[in-house]
């Protein structure tokens, strides 16, 4: 596949705002200046961006708890999830979702999900629409190993098989579910979503070519009618299950071996592919980077809470024949 | 006007909603079955609309659901078909958890238009795991609005209704009241939720009742009255919203509160418009508010056994009575 | 395999009890002597035999809401079952269950089950339990091909590979799932499960011999730590879904064909092993089987029915400190 | 005696349970790993009873739920922990038509002595699938029994009780009071379930409350005395069974009942609880029964917004006051 210098440049954009920015409120959440629970996406980078530069704003995607990354790389304002991680009133969901539960209709983001398993079911939905309006949409939903044992996703994968649906089973596989070691061996994802009757194929996540070249030929089977496909994407979770797990149950070496083998982008970087990218440029990029995230991170920490009264609205958009 | 049943007033609603509005899809298992599903209710829609819009799917309500929940947050109006209620425990999530919440956590900005059709009940033989009510446990749920009409008339208005309702509204459906009939207009209307009717006017006695509960209540008044008894029965048609204000009312009127359920007693309906009443309408009161529901067990197989499960026309005679006397 | 005529009496004896058992309560039921559902095996006996001829007492079952055949080839009493189909007081459910909850404990019999996919989760328990209690025990878990798409099954393919535990997933793949046909190709519910990790065959479910030989080799790698199994047998669902059902969607063409072809006794009894077995003794159990049969049905149909009071009993062992 | 806090409680009392009993198993997500499950609950377990009675598994919550319920029918007395009560909607069936069921549509010829523990509540941040109270769902459940403890010596007589018992249990931890202390004997010992405790006698007004919300009521009962309100508070400890008598007993006695419930409001443990005693305590009452509840919305992720959704002290006081001052 060829790539342009500008197709390079948006990935290598958008996998280090997604590092920057989740580098950014880890140091906030340390902090104390943000509450909830946060679940950083470091080191599977190269995933949500492969994927998502393959669709518009009119394709779907449904996310995990680890969503920052999906978000991002499908378009979602940067400033409005910072004030929505912030539980802002001007947040993205208006301080009402926090960080596991950031959506966005305009953009195709179905929402970031804390029930594992939750969000197969609803991308299903949004195939179903695209099929029945037959607008050419696709849809992905992003699941991880451990939701991948979920009865929800297996129902999906069924449905959306006898159904032909536009339909992408995105499986980050990176290897832990929480606090516990995955007993399964790579590419038995890829196998049991396979078994359904669909093509599915398990790959290295951690290389940005190599999604975005798998992704093409997905996208293009969805949108063309040829209904779903599995995508098993083996990477690396750099952090903790959420900011402040201690990680008792990994060894020192092991971290630090992923730490020092898995970076997408520095793999990215190292590509020949990416051998002619202007040093400059890149570091034009980063510097734009750091001033959005220097600007949304200043407005999201002083911006306004949501005031009691809105604990009320939004729960229908009529409940009692009100208007609402 | 024509007479029709219940069973028939919903699958003439669903051939409405689905010519006037071609977002309007149905989902679930056999619904395109040439008998129209498990209870023939969605009869003559796939061969009318076509099977891209009357979609069978395999036996995973999860995925049903789930579906049905995402294809109305992205531009459909699904009406999915979950066969029984007590089907609920495989797929809750995507309702209570996703579908009810989007809206909520998405702050306000996205809608689920989908309706969800399940049947309720016993009385017809099913069994413990095909005959609960479980309502109690959608009203229980912020987000979504649940509903259980007890004839063709409300069925017609409040189906339709419910697929043009921008929440996503759980319409509950007694299968013992299937055939039950009455007039109902040909041409298309909704009723709005959270109005009840007034199923009988009467001055002694207010009766709550709920989905076939109504047409019991509606016996026994009928026959208390011509013992000198006036009992008004109040049938409030969406159990989420729910009509205080004509329940409240009535009892202003009557000093007497009796509510019928069908449900397992504990956090039933009964309990829900027995604690408002207790609540809002105390200085109203003139005697205990009862309830009468099933008892805390399963449904039993056994036609005896479940005959003594439901509540029965004496029973509920007996309350009102206690009520009256006290 | 050798069989003895021992082996190939009881297993005849098993499928025809199975058969006679179903037809008389057809008569019944269509006599309007039956209340609820009723939903019959026939067409699928040399699934239920050739599993449980494996299996003592002390093995578990899980079953479905077409279960009269497990029941009885597990061992159930035919006069406990048919009070329970006529839902009288001494039923082996004493009423409350009826034709699709017969269970018993001393059997391992772990229940007949309204709910598709319902039962694997709890096979997948027993099987813990023997685990647990390293007593060589196994448990089978029965499933149909409707059922085999349900979240439930997954989990419990799942936990049953990842806790290796002594169970089997035995399909019966009758290629519907109530009024629907079923889209997936044969070998598909196998696939899938194989997709766990676990062995996993596709077989002909109409034959004894193929069934039973392949038990006994699941069954064998239950016993000794093996770990669980999936077989998927292929059979023919003779009448309608439930007792009742006019079948509009299948063609009479279809519905003859397999009624011809596809008849477990009829093949066995043709199969050469079977031709030594002495005819005169076919007709003793077959006269035995009426008699045991006439003996049920009238003393079912003359039996208490429960009394109301009963209603409120056995919901708990004890609930406000009560004993029970 | 030691000084302990709830979750130590708890961790104690599975130590003990599963040393007296070598059937008592723990299953679930997470629970053998080395900091001892999600909250640390668990912690030591896997240590000292090895990982063929911890056991983690796939996050597979219906096969977990149904196979402890398996296991319980087979001879086993497990504790399964359900992460989150929130995950309920992921595997209900297996508790709500099987395991509650068994024993029922079996005749009474099996019983199932497994103990679902879970956590639930709001107050710690994990938003709106995350933090919901759920109990009511369960008690309308016949063939189940739920307990929710509000401290540390509750927590452990009745986690024992759970285990020990022969019917299936549904063990509802709050996350927020997980750090509560109070003392606790140090061998093991048993609270019969049903029976409620009277948290601070008194003779204005009756609250009852459950779980977290006990420990609210404790603390403006104890600021309303200083002011001369005397204020009785109950803590049922069980949801089901619910000592409808204890409560019965101390409204006689006051005349005045508030309900206090982290639930959402419809078809919650406080309408039940007022709904009881407007039936059979409608003499007793001098007041009308004021519930105080969540809102009908789900948990919101903001702090300042989950503050408001959750019961205060202030509304706590007010609805105690204007019931006193009725
Ligand atoms: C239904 C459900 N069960 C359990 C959990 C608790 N939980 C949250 S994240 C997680 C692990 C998910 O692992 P994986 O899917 O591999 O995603 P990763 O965290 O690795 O991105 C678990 C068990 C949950 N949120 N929802
Ligand atoms: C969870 C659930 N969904 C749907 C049903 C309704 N239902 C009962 S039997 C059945 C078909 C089952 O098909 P299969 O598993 O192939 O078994 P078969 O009837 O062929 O023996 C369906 C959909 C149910 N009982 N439970
Ligand atoms: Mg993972
Ligand atoms: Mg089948």
């Amino acid at each position: 596949m060829e790539y342009t210098p500008e197709t390079l440049y948006r990935a290598y954009r958008s996998m280090k705002l997604i590092r920057e920015f989740e580098e950014r409120i880890r140091a906030e959440y340390q902090q104390g200046k943000l509450p909830g629970f946060i679940h950083v996406y470091r080191g599977q980078e190269a995933i949500a961006v492969g994927v998502c530069m393959h669709l518009s704003d009119e394709d779907y995607i449904a996310s995990t708890h680890r969503g920052h990354g999906h978000c991002i790389a499908k378009g979602c304002d940067i400033e409005d999830m910072l004030l929505e991680l912030a539980c802002k009133q001007d947040g993205i969901c208006k301080g009402k979702g926090g960080s596991m539960h950031i959506a966005d209709m305009k953009k195709g983001m179905l929402g970031a999900n804390a029930i594992v398993g939750g969000g197969p079911p609803i991308a299903a939905g949004a195939a179903l629409t695209a099929k029945t309006l037959r607008n050419g949409k696709v849809s992905v939903a992003f699941i991880g190993d451990g939701a991948s044992d979920q009865g929800t996703v297996a129902e999906s994968l069924n449905l959306a098989t006898v159904l032909q649906l536009p339909m992408i089973f995105l499986y980050e596989n990176n290897h832990y579910a929480e606090f516990t070691k995955s007993p399964k061996p790579d590419g038995r994802i890829a196998a049991r979503a396979g078994a359904y009757g669909m093509p599915a194929v398990t790959i290295d996540g951690s290389d940005f070519f190599t999604v975005y070249e798998t992704l093409a030929e997905a996208v293009e089977r969805g949108r063309t009618g040829g209904g779903p496909t599995a995508v098993e994407a083996i990477a690396t979770r750099y952090y903790g299950h959420f900011e402040g797990d201690p990680q008792q149950y990994r060894d020192a070496a092991e971290i630090a071996a992923a730490r020092a083998n898995a970076d997408p982008i520095e793999k990215f970087l190292q590509d020949h592919r990416c051998k002619d990218l202007d040093p400059a440029q890149i570091a034009a990029i980063d510097a734009e980077i750091q001033s959005i995230l220097d600007a949304a991170v200043e407005r999201a920490l002083a911006a306004d809470d949501p005031t009691p009264d809105q604990l009320y609205a939004d729960v229908y958009l009529s409940y009692r024949g009100e208007t609402a | 006007m024509s007479n029709l049943s219940i069973r028939e007033a919903i699958n003439k609603t669903l051939h409405e909603e689905m010519a006037r509005d071609e977002r309007v899809i149905l989902i679930g298992e056999d619904v395109a079955s040439e008998g129209g599903g498990a209870y023939g209710v969605s009869i003559g829609l796939a061969e009318a609309f076509g099977k891209l819009r009357v979609i069978d799917t395999p036996i995973t309500e999860s995925a049903i659901i789930g579906a049905a929940g995402g294809a109305a947050l992205t531009g459909l109006r699904p009406v999915a078909e979950l066969m029984f209620i007590d089907f609920l425990g495989v797929c809750l999530d995507q309702l209570m958890n996703q579908i009810a919440k989007f809206r909520y956590m998405f702050g306000g900005r996205a809608s689920t238009p989908v309706t969800i059709r399940t049947m309720i009940g016993s009385g017809m033989g099913t069994g413990p795991q095909h005959s609960a009510i479980l309502y109690p446990l959608l009203v229980a749920i912020p987000g979504i609005k649940v509903v259980a009409p007890s004839n063709a008339y409300d069925a017609k208005g409040l189906l339709a209704q419910a697929i043009r309702d921008d929440d996503p509204v759980v319409f509950c459906e007694h299968k013992a009241i299937y055939t039950e009939k009455c007039e109902v207009p040909d041409e298309p209307y909704t009723i709005p939720f959270g109005k009840a009717r007034t199923v009988r006017e009467g001055t002694d006695v207010t009766v709550v009742a709920f989905s076939r509960m109504v047409l019991l209540a509606r016996d026994v008044a009928d026959s208390l009255r011509s013992q000198g008894i006036s009992v008004e029965v109040i049938d409030p048609r969406t159990l989420s919203p729910l009509d205080d204000e004509a329940i409240l009312a009535s009892v202003q009127k009557t000093g007497r509160l009796v509510v019928l359920d069908e449900a397992n007693p504990y956090c039933s309906m009964a309990s829900e418009v027995s604690s408002i009443i207790a609540e809002k309408g105390f200085d109203y009161l003139d005697a205990p508010i009862r309830k009468v529901t099933a008892p805390h067990t399963p449904v039993p197989a056994s036609p005896i056994l479940e005959r003594a499960y439901l509540p029965s026309l004496a029973e509920i005679e007996a309350a009102i009575r206690a009520t009256v006397n006290y």
